[in-house]
């Protein structure tokens, strides 16, 4: 397999194959002597913006702090989650549970369902 | 230590007399059981053709490129990388005892 | 039978969705300042749009991958970052226009000076994405795109003269307004090879669940659906050589264009150029929108669908608002949607290698397409044009702003 | 920084664009004389709207004393500037006067002010047929 054309930049699905992002990064566990593994799967945030320019990451890590859902640390999942990496990377985890979907929920509840027809009324109605 | 993919690719690579070899354009990994274990750093030309799939592209006209160099390749197995500093990787041997994969 | 209709539906849609202020316009300034003789880039600049459009269905059908996401996975993030900055803003560009383009014509209907019709245009433009489904807009707005055909009766109306015509169809060089004709070839080629097409009809692939089995009915659709909408532009440069052409008006202003077919249809002529101005650009502005969130949404691996209510693709909806938003305020204030027409058209014939070359790539890609790859014609055909238009951009635009 | 070369770049070829050629601005000219000729045909035919008819004879009245006024300080000697002010200017009194004449409904009038109008369409080609071509 290879690390950059087979896993790097591909979509994740979580556990109801509901997309979650993409690989935007991969960590690296180097040991002293023993063979180097692939630990976890970065996604979104800075680590996306580092990768165009340092600058761009510095200044998505300063945007996030004064706007948008807080966290402290970047959306880490482990390697061990992959079911499947194929044409997506398939996950057994729960998307909004990993953080991975934090924007996506915070721009649903803080702009898309103040909206009228934003269909979020419905989805009440019906749980 | 951590190291970030991400960041690692492109990087250049010196071997260990500080002469130039190219930079990290594909890392090879083996899934065995729940860990992805990394067994290579392939440095090239030919590694960007293979990252981009392109061989059926590249092929018909590499008499244009006019060069052998489309081909090259080197296949570093991972104990003869030193990342240390992630940002300037060193071989641990000398660039004329790679072999060319291809 | 029912790939029958399918196949029926697909052609209707794809020429009721042809025609936008850009080909329009193109044409309509090619026909006013050079007769016929400018044909030639209509039919070059639709028979590119064929092979490209093809592809871009035989990717999502094969590989289950839009253009996008598949231009993100092989080329990483970087790289397609700035394919993204590129489209996006080209892709801006010819939104203002279509939506300036609906405001002209709701003008020459009512009197009414089009950036009062900004808000309420993008509002309700806003609206059909926010409440409507794919369907919806894919097939009503086309449907209603078929007023178009009008051109091609007012074509015939005035009798052309076919031999003098079919000369155009190979590339001459013109005798003066040299820098002109070339600016104008290469908008026609911008216009006809238009980006977000292709983004549109490959994520349309994917919202219509495709499979392999389609290759056949994608091909019927890309062939016979762009060539009928290549006869529309045609049948607009071929008009407007009839009727501006002797009488020396050059197309500047929408006013003007308005006359287009009133010597072909007294009656109705005016009332329906403004219907099919009206239609064209409200279905090209939906597909734009779309196209535009689409991309952003498939680059970052965002939940997609136009099929989805708002709350489920939150990030995707709030996309299209915001650009739909901002479109309409180079219009509040007055900026002549004619004049963007002709700059948006011209930069997508420069950015076009940008969105071309890496479809190139992913189009050979035994991975994503297996046995399906591309044969040595398409990748010929569209390098070719591609390098072609690229390289004529760049001499003829430089040329259009100093002067020859 | 790395931005900083292209926007130059853009701004000297924004400084850069040209005037139009006195030959340029007088197609200009006859283009939208000749627009104006073919709305008022249109109107007297009811092939299209009074709103629009009045509203498209106004911007050719604007456009062209905005083109005349540019053209006539830089006009080759070759061109009776005098004789080409004088008919210009007749022509958009008269494009004025059918933008008038539309709100009342008056076509025998305003079939007078299109011939005049033709008449002077044809005094201004015979006049730019003294222009040296580029």
């Amino acid at each position: 397999m290879h690390l950059v054309r087979d896993v790097l930049d591909k979509e994740l699905l979580d556990r109801e194959e509901e997309p979650m992002g993409r690989v935007d990064g991969l960590i690296m566990q180097l040991g002293e002597r023993s063979q180097p593994r692939i630990t976890h799967i970065v996604v979104g945030g800075a680590t996306l913006w580092e990768r165009v320019h340092p600058a761009f990451g510095r200044l998505s890590r300063r945007m996030s702090r004064w706007w948008g859902p807080k966290r402290d640390k970047e959306v880490r999942i482990p390697w061990s989650r992959v079911k499947t990496a194929g044409r997506d990377i398939k996950l057994d985890v729960e998307g909004k549970d990993t953080g991975a979907i934090d924007w996506e929920l915070w721009i649903a509840h803080h702009i898309i369902e103040h909206i009228p027809g934003s269909g979020h009324e419905e989805a009440d109605d019906g749980s | 230590m951590e190291v970030k993919i991400e960041l690692l690719l492109g990087a250049k690579v010196r071997d260990v007399n500080g002469e130039k070899v190219g930079r990290i354009e594909e890392i090879r990994v083996d899934r065995s059981d729940n860990a992805l274990l990394v067994e290579a750093y392939l440095i090239g030309a030919s590694a960007v053709v293979d990252r981009l799939s392109a061989w059926t592209l590249v092929r018909p006209i590499k008499g244009l490129l006019k060069s052998r160099r489309i081909y090259s390749l080197y296949d570093v197995p991972w104990q003869d990388m030193d990342l240390t500093d992630p940002r300037h990787p060193v071989l641990r041997t000398a660039k004329s005892d790679l072999h060319h994969a291809r | 039978m029912k790939k029958i209709l399918q196949i029926t539906l697909g052609i209707v849609t794809s020429v009721g969705g042809f025609l936008e202020i850009g080909s329009v316009t193109t044409a309509m300034q090619a026909g006013a300042s050079f007769g016929y003789q400018l044909l030639w880039a209509v039919l070059l600049g639709t028979l590119c749009l064929i092979f490209l459009v093809e592809m871009s269905g035989r990717l999502a059908a094969v590989s289950k991958h839009t253009i996008v996401e598949a231009t993100r996975e092989r080329f990483g993030f970087p790289f397609f970052f700035i394919v993204l900055i590129g489209m996006a803003l080209v892709s801006f560009l010819v939104l203002v226009a279509e939506l300036g383009g609906i405001g002209l014509a709701l003008q020459i209907l009512t009197g009414v000076g089009f950036p009062w019709w900004a808000i309420p245009v993008s509002f309700v433009v806003w609206v059909m994405m926010w409440k409507g489904t794919f369907s919806l807009i894919e097939n009503g707005a086309s449907m209603l795109g078929l007023v178009t055909i009008s051109f091609v009766v007012a074509a015939f109306k005035l009798h052309p003269d076919w031999g003098t015509a079919a000369h155009g169809l190979l590339p001459t060089f013109p005798d003066d307004k040299k820098a002109n004709y070339w600016f104008i070839a290469v908008s026609i080629l911008g216009a006809s090879i238009s980006p977000y097409l292709m983004y549109f009809y490959s994520s349309g692939a994917i919202e219509d669940e495709w499979d392999e089995t389609y290759i056949p009915i994608n091909r019927i659709i890309a062939g016979i659906g762009m060539s009928f909408g290549g006869f529309l532009s045609m049948a607009v440069l071929i008009v407007a050589a009839l009727v501006f052409h002797p009488k020396g008006i050059d197309v500047e202003k929408f006013e003007q264009a308005s006359l287009l077919m009133t010597t072909a249809l007294p009656k109705w002529g005016f009332t329906l150029f403004a219907l099919s101005m009206l239609f064209a650009c409200f279905g090209a502005a939906l597909e734009i929108s779309l196209s535009i969130a689409y991309f952003f949404a498939q680059g970052f691996g965002w939940n997609w669908s136009e099929d989805l209510t708002p709350s489920k693709d939150a990030r995707f909806c709030l996309t299209y608002t915001v650009i739909i938003m901002a479109a309409a305020i180079p219009l509040l204030f007055g900026v002549d949607p004619i004049k963007v027409t002709i700059i948006s058209m011209a930069l997508t014939a420069v950015a076009l290698p940008l969105a071309i070359a890496p479809f190139l790539f992913l189009m050979n890609d035994p991975i994503y397409l297996g046995e399906h790859r591309n044969g040595w014609l398409s990748n010929t055909v569209v390098t070719i044009v591609i390098l072609l238009s690229f390289v004529v951009a760049i001499i003829a635009i430089p040329l259009e702003i100093i002067g020859s | 920084m790395r931005l900083k070369r292209p926007l130059v770049l853009a701004v000297t070829l924004l400084g850069a664009c040209k005037p139009p050629t006195p030959e340029e601005q007088m197609d200009s000219i006859k283009s939208w004389l000749a627009t104006s000729e073919m709305v008022a045909e249109g109107w007297l035919r009811h092939t299209n709207p009074d709103k629009y008819s009045r509203q498209t004879l106004e911007l050719s009245h604007e456009t062209l004393v905005q083109i005349s006024t540019d053209l006539l300080s830089s006009l080759p000697p070759a061109v009776d500037s005098a004789a080409l002010d004088s008919v210009l200017a007749s022509s958009r009194g008269h494009i004025d006067q059918m933008a008038r004449l539309i709100a009342a409904k008056n076509s025998p009038d305003f079939r007078r002010q299109l011939d005049s109008l033709r008449a002077d369409e044809k005094t201004v080609e015979q006049l730019s047929n003294g222009m040296p071509k580029q």
